[in-house]
């Protein structure tokens, strides 16, 4: 096997806070913007490299390319206005925050949801976090030069925006998860159709197996690379996926289970090694996991009822004053919406926290130091963040 | 969760916690005690994760409030804990105190506040440097102080051609052109007694 | 909805300071030398946009912008969410390949650069200087609500509202977020408005530089980097 | 590495045989059946109330006014302009649409070099999905306003028979903060009211529990707002916007509510006189009824000085002495005029112009003369007999005064109207507490549902016992000697001829015969003029019977004006903005005068 090792004698020493004095003006090292626009990215984000030959010194993330204000913006609009512009927060898997949104408003005026519209805001959830984990999956093989994985993700995915297009008459910001409930019931001849993606999806994901976890390229390039140390997970706030691949069996879904999620069976899947091939692999399992929940949810879930309760007059809805968290199982780990009221028709405060948060910003920063430029797209797409919301 | 807040109760000043979820409770505490308080929440109970550390505005009170939402995900229990700062109108020179070393990811969230809503975090790594907004030079935008709408007027044009009629305004216009308007009959009278 | 504040008025005293690495400084360089770098001039190329001349004859020009409408390659810089829906125009399942469109990942191979969504003043920055690192004949198209007239974001502090004021755009496609399908209307449409000989966007940039410039310099604060960069 | 990891990947090869997957057509590709796309808008059924202006949260919406549309009862005139440079196709404004006229298609490709064009107006500027079936609608009824009226407590019928006591209980706080949540403040109900009150405003203060500040928006435009809050017709509530998918709000009842949640002795220190020089210039007005206590009201708080001269000898007009206590009680209407007084105004009862003090009098000693004398004279049906009928307003007025009726155990009511049921429910109660048991028939002329009284009014009358006898022509009262025995009735076929002039044909084969000992008429009222005096009579310009006057109520005599029933109908509200108007009439001649004699 070819190997290389860099001369790592001529690195800087981290002084005693842990930070590097870089001279660039040495010669030595080379500032490399990876971002914004740059094929190796995920979303228009840049990490700030510093390298040394090829191996990395340093990185910076810098976000905010799409900050819009949303936390300032919801604190001018009325309860009902929020709803439309939550999606937004998160493109690839908007309807988390329609969902924690809902359930935060909800929980402080005191509204109850109808069963079937819990029903189907877990299958949104779910198909949702079928469409992220396909992303994910076309991302790390794309980052690893494996094309067609994510073409074929693409495609899949793309089928099951068509069912939520059926569904939710959307294809990307569905805006279906109102406070009080979801705007409509399923479409009629839903769940068959439904269940032709899932066997596609089902036969590529069983190539693309194949071609990832049972390929040597794939293997070379992730095995082992991108460690992080689970006694670092609680420091670094890292939670899902990237966490249950070394092995932190933790899932909002089981542990503390909202919507329906009690009555549903499913195992929370978990890896040791905590490299890029294991948090690539869990997400493959999930995914698998995933399929069979919809199935499942589709299967138990009551054929009628209502799926929306009277709302107070949404154009002069006042909630009382309090505070509240409301947290849910993303596909990239913890999402919560920290929503505080006055007593007014305004929110005082609504607070996102997305896993990207943590996962790309100390920890990607921690962890890059020492890895190799051309890892550095599958280390980040390893860690599947979404930089819209990390600066909202 | 009561009985964990009772045990901290003899030896910190807390504030009235909101038991807002079995899952969930709020409580205010003193800012000098935040420290040892999140140190022995997370080394002693095992509130290890710290879900997020953000801040609220109460510009009416000159309060900011500074939550920090950690969880003991053995125990599955989140608390929110509540420190109230002096709010001071100049941007930076309302302080808190950081706890980077506690959780390092709190530097991220700590330079968000120092950007977002002029809360400084003295010692906490990298905070003066810009995070998500760039060449900023107005109030912190978070702020309650910062009118987004009127900033966003005074500095980007809108496409003209825009312009609105309120339908109880119009049909005044069109039909009863000549009554004269209650408000403005209202303010006359008010006008008139000053 | 809340009212605006009429009183809030924005500061427009403070300036932002020059980052400390873009200032003019005396440098060793690894050989020993000392070297005055002036990082503004001498990192960039600084020569203003020239218009595009058309061909002599029409039946060349008419030859040149029929290649040039078949030949549309996108950069593929996401700058908002309608970037999600490249993917799949990317993929097989719209295959805007078919209609002679593809990604190219560095603006020198690009000339058409498609603004997907809102802009944020920082991204702002970093289009205009994609925008301007392609080359001439070169097309902007702007997706969704944003770059018509603000979107969603018509209250955000931290986006433009109107694209045409900083970037000349030569086809706007409506939705939030308009669908692949919408964007293949607008490709198309851009075709037809390039054969027709209209699609002179970059050529409105170099004759209107200066006011793109004054208008661009109005929101971006802290511009640290020369006029024209190529 | 294993063999396998080498080889697996070429596994992928096998999907070169597949079919491709690409659409072939993606110009074509037709959205879903709900999708979001590009808005429709029903012309027929907008009312341009603009809540979907309100609730668009990228101000994305304008209202604005269209040609061929125009301003009416319940129709603003104004329809949405949408500008697809803001919008985001979340569907809150269809979902918030108060007739549902707003709807989405599925369409959804809109390209365009020019970025201007992107804004139009949906049902007007056509475009070519306006006729496509297919696109978003919301499921169910309306969720995000309600649609449900709040109940309103009232008495039992049995409960209310025997007595006089108000019927109406008024709203709890509960059941009127849920019914003014309903509101969504469009204000098409402003127009249609005749006072043109400020609804919206005055209903969200009762949303926010600041009585005290409602109360004042009430008096800005009404002095009797105790008292339309109970027997308001309530014309605003057949143009408001909530009615479309849903009851209209119970505006009345919410008036209602405020002027019973603010403690009488409060309405002194809400409502006080502005603090506005003495301008030493001095009415007289004739008749304190609404009209003319509005006029006085009004004119007083200018700071003139106003005397009002009542024939009765108390106050109130047709409010105390036409409405029956069940519906508006004394002390109420005692209350509200105690208001109106505080500004200054001075009532003199017991004073009938032409007796005590005659018209000439009156010209001389004020600047202007106010003419608000109603109708208190009963028409009559002039069939045989009538002249041993009695005319409902007369005894209406007797009954308030306190005066001795004759209560017999059967009574025939001719009329359809408000009137009518007012006198035959008052007869009701009066019987009951009599003989214990209810003896009333009513007949009108036109169908049931062509009735003229409020259709609450005739439920009621029902409840309590009343017969009712729709289409029915009085033909004759039969007597007795002098005694009343029955009123005879023929089937009414029609009303009107084809002219629309009023003639009624009968069907003489269906005849009955209404056992009673005492007709009442009420069939419409007329004003008493005598006190005019021959001279002025002879001096005003009339048309047909009634004194002619301008717009402004001025009448052919530069001092005199009329307001109320006397020259326009029918109820308190329109005499309070009758009186508003008149007031500002007689303001703008007395300023006119008073810069002259500067």
């Amino acid at each position: 096997m070819f190997s290389f090792k860099p001369d790592r004698s001529q690195y800087p020493e981290p002084g005693p806070d842990g930070k590097l004095e870089i001279d660039l003006e040495t010669g030595k090292y080379l500032k490399l913007w990876h971002g914004p626009n740059h094929p190796g990215i995920t979303g228009n984000m840049s990490v700030e490299l510093t390298v040394c030959g090829d191996e990395v010194v340093d990185g910076k993330t810098h976000v905010g390319y799409l900050h819009r204000g949303f936390e300032k913006l919801m604190e001018r609009r009325t309860f009902i206005q929020v709803f439309p512009i939550v999606c937004r927060v998160c493109v690839p898997e908007p309807d988390f925050n329609e969902y924690c949104y809902a359930a935060a408003v909800e929980e402080l005026a005191d509204i109850d949801v109808p069963e079937m519209a819990n029903w189907i805001r877990t299958l949104i959830l779910e198909m949702g976090r079928f469409n992220s984990y396909m992303m994910a999956m076309g991302g790390i093989s794309g980052a690893l030069g494996l094309g067609v994985v994510g073409q074929w993700m693409t495609y899949t995915r793309d089928l099951m925006l068509d069912r939520f297009e059926e569904l939710t008459g959307a294809r990307i910001y569905h805006m279906f998860i109102l406070p009080g409930g979801v705007r409509a019931h399923l479409p009629e001849g839903f769940e068959a159709r439904m269940e032709e993606v899932l066997q596609t999806a089902e036969k590529y994901l069983a190539d693309a197996e194949k071609l990832m976890f049972h390929s040597s390229v794939f293997k070379t390039r992730t095995k082992g690379v991108g460690y992080i140390d689970p006694a670092l997970f609680e420091r670094y706030g890292v939670t899902g996926p990237n966490a249950r691949a070394g092995g932190v069996a933790k899932d909002v879904r089981k542990d503390s289970p909202y919507l329906v999620y009690d009555q549903l069976e499913f195992t929370v899947h978990t890896e040791t090694e905590s490299d890029i091939y294991a948090r690539t692999l869990v997400r493959y399992k999930d995914l698998q996991e995933t399929i069979q929940l919809i199935r499942q949810i589709l299967r138990k879930m009551p054929k009628t009822g209502e799926v929306m309760s009277n709302l107070p007059n949404v154009l002069h809805w006042k909630i009382p004053r309090g505070e509240t968290y409301i947290k849910g199982e993303s596909s990239r780990g913890e999402y919560g919406y920290y929503l505080v009221t006055d007593g007014t028709g305004y929110p005082r405060r609504i607070n996102v926290r997305g896993p990207s948060y943590t996962h790309a910003m100390a920890l990607l920063e921690h962890l890059i130091p020492g890895t190799n430029i051309s890892d550095v797209a599958a280390l980040m797409v390893s860690l599947h963040t979404y930089p819209p919301e990390i600066e909202r | 969760m009561r009985e964990l807040l009772y045990r901290l109760k003899d030896r910190y000043h807390l504030g009235t916690p909101t038991f807002q979820r079995d899952d969930l409770t709020f409580v205010t505490v003193k800012r000098d005690e935040l420290r040892a308080i999140l140190t022995e929440l997370r080394d002693v109970e095992g509130f290890t994760h710290l879900t997020f550390l953000t801040a609220v505005d109460w510009i009416e009170e000159g309060l900011f409030q500074l939550t920090y939402m950690i969880n003991n995900r053995e125990a599955n229990q989140s608390l929110g804990l509540r420190v109230m700062l002096t709010r001071e109108d100049e941007p930076g020179a309302t302080t808190g105190d950081t706890i980077h070393d506690l959780w390092p990811t709190a530097a991220t969230y700590q330079r968000e506040l120092n950007e977002m809503f002029g809360i400084n975090f003295p010692g906490s790594p990298r905070v003066d440097e810009e995070f998500i907004l760039e060449g900023w030079t107005d109030l912190p935008p978070y702020r309650r102080d910062f009118d987004t709408l009127a900033y966003s007027q005074q500095t980007y044009r809108e496409r003209p051609g825009r312009g609105r009629s309120d339908p109880k305004a119009h049909m005044q216009e069109t039909l009863y052109p000549d009554y004269p308007k209650p408000r403005e009959a209202a303010h006359a009278h008010k006008e008139e007694a000053k | 909805m809340k009212d605006v504040d009429d009183k809030f008025r924005k500061d427009t005293e403070k300036q932002v300071p020059l980052r400390e690495e873009l200032k003019p400084r005396k440098v060793t360089t690894p050989d020993g030398q000392e070297i005055d770098i002036d990082p503004l001039r001498d990192y960039f190329c600084d020569a203003k946009p020239k218009v595009h001349p058309k061909a002599y004859s029409k039946i060349v020009e008419d030859f040149y912008n029929w290649a040039r409408s078949n030949s549309l390659w996108i950069l593929g810089f996401g700058t908002g969410c309608g970037a999600i829906e490249m993917r799949p125009l990317m993929t097989p399942r719209f295959d805007a390949y078919r209609y002679g469109i593809q990604w190219r990942p560095t603006p020198r191979q690009a000339n058409l650069l498609v603004i997907s969504g809102y802009l944020s003043v920082k991204t702002l920055k970093r289009a205009i200087r994609a925008y301007e690192q392609m080359p001439s004949p070169k097309y902007v198209m702007g997706l969704g609500s944003c770059t018509i007239n603000g979107g969603m974001y018509w209250d955000s502090y931290n986006t433009i509202k109107r694209l045409d004021d900083y970037l000349p755009v030569d086809m706007y496609v409506a939705g939030c977020m308009p669908r692949p399908e919408a964007l293949l209307h607008g490709f198309m449409e851009l075709k037809r408005v390039i054969r027709e000989g209209k699609g002179e966007g970059a050529n409105t940039y170099a004759e209107n530089f200066d006011q793109y410039k004054v208008n661009q310099k109005a929101v971006i604060k802290d511009w640290d980097m020369p006029d024209y960069n190529w | 590495m294993s063999l396998r990891d080498v080889l697996s990947p070429f596994t992928a090869w096998k999907h070169v045989i597949d079919t491709p997957v690409t659409i072939q057509d993606p110009f074509n590709r037709e959205a879903a059946d709900r999708y979001r796309g590009f808005h429709q808008n029903d012309m027929d059924k907008c009312i341009g109330c603009g809540s979907c202006e309100e609730i668009c949260q990228n101000d994305a919406i304008d209202m604005v006014p269209v040609e061929g549309q125009n301003a009416g009862p319940g129709d603003s005139g104004l329809r949405p302009m949408i500008d697809y440079g803001r919008c985001c196709w979340c569907a809150l404004c269809v979902d918030v649409c108060m007739t549902g006229s707003l709807t989405m298609s599925n369409e959804y490709t809109w390209v365009d070099s020019d970025p201007d064009a992107f804004r139009f107006i949906p049902g007007v500027d056509g475009k070519s999905w306006d006729l496509e079936p297919k696109g978003y609608q919301r499921e169910d009824t309306r969720r995000l306003t309600g649609t449900t009226r709040a109940p309103m407590g009232e008495m039992e019928p049995e409960a209310r028979i025997g007595n006089f006591d108000e019927i109406v209980d008024g709203f709890t706080r509960e059941q009127a903060v849920i019914e003014a949540d309903r509101c969504v403040e469009c204000g098409l109900c402003v127009a249609t009211c005749p006072a043109h009150m400020d609804i919206p405003d005055y209903i969200s203060k009762v949303r926010d529990g600041d009585y005290e500040g409602g109360l004042q928006i009430l008096y800005e435009t009404n002095p009797f707002s105790q008292a339309c809050g109970r027997i308001c017709t309530h014309k605003c509530e057949t143009t408001c916007a909530a009615m479309h998918e849903g009851d209209a709000i119970a505006i009345r009842w919410l008036k209602r509510d405020i002027t019973d949640n603010v403690p009488r002795e409060r309405y002194f220190d809400l409502i006080q006189k502005p603090d506005v020089p003495e301008t030493g210039q001095k009415i007289a007005v004739i008749g304190a009824g609404p009209a003319g206590l509005t006029t006085a009201y009004d004119l007083a708080r200018k700071g003139h000085k106003v005397v009002v001269f009542e024939a009765l000898d108390k106050p109130g007009g047709m409010m105390r002495y036409g409405i029956p206590e069940y519906r508006l009680p004394y002390d109420v209407l005692d209350h509200e005029i105690s208001v109106i007084e505080s500004m200054g105004v001075e009532i003199r009862c017991n004073m009938r112009v032409g007796h005590e003090i005659s018209m000439q009098q009156l010209e001389k000693a004020y600047d202007a003369v106010v003419l608000s004398i109603g109708l208190h004279q009963g028409r009559s049906t002039r069939v045989p007999g009538s002249e041993k009928a009695e005319a409902a307003i007369d005894l209406l007025r007797r009954i308030t005064a306190g005066e001795e009726v004759p209560v017999p155990e059967q009574v025939a009511v001719i009329g359809g109207g408000n009137v009518a049921m007012d006198i035959a429910r008052s007869m009701a109660r009066l019987q009951k507490v009599k003989y214990d048991k209810v003896g009333v028939t009513i007949t009108a002329l036109e169908e049931l549902d062509r009735f003229l009284a409020d259709a609450e009014e005739i439920k009621e009358a029902q409840e309590e016992g009343c017969v009712i006898y729709p289409a029915r022509g009085p033909q004759e009262i039969t007597l007795e000697g002098e005694n009343v025995t029955g009123l005879r009735t023929w089937k009414v076929k029609a009303i009107f001829d084809d002219e629309g002039r009023f003639a009624p044909k009968y069907d003489e084969a269906d005849e009955m015969v209404h056992p009673a000992q005492m007709v009442v008429e009420a069939i419409g009222q007329m004003s008493d003029i005598s006190l005019l005096g021959a001279e002025l009579t002879e001096k005003l310009e009339w048309n047909r019977g009634r004194i002619m006057i301008d717009a402004d109520g001025q009448t052919s005599e530069a001092w005199l004006w009329a307001a109320g029933d006397v020259t326009s109908g029918p109820d308190v509200i329109h005499a309070v903005a009758d009186g508003h108007r008149v007031a500002r009439s007689v303001g703008k001649m007395l300023a006119t005068k008073r810069e002259k004699l500067q």
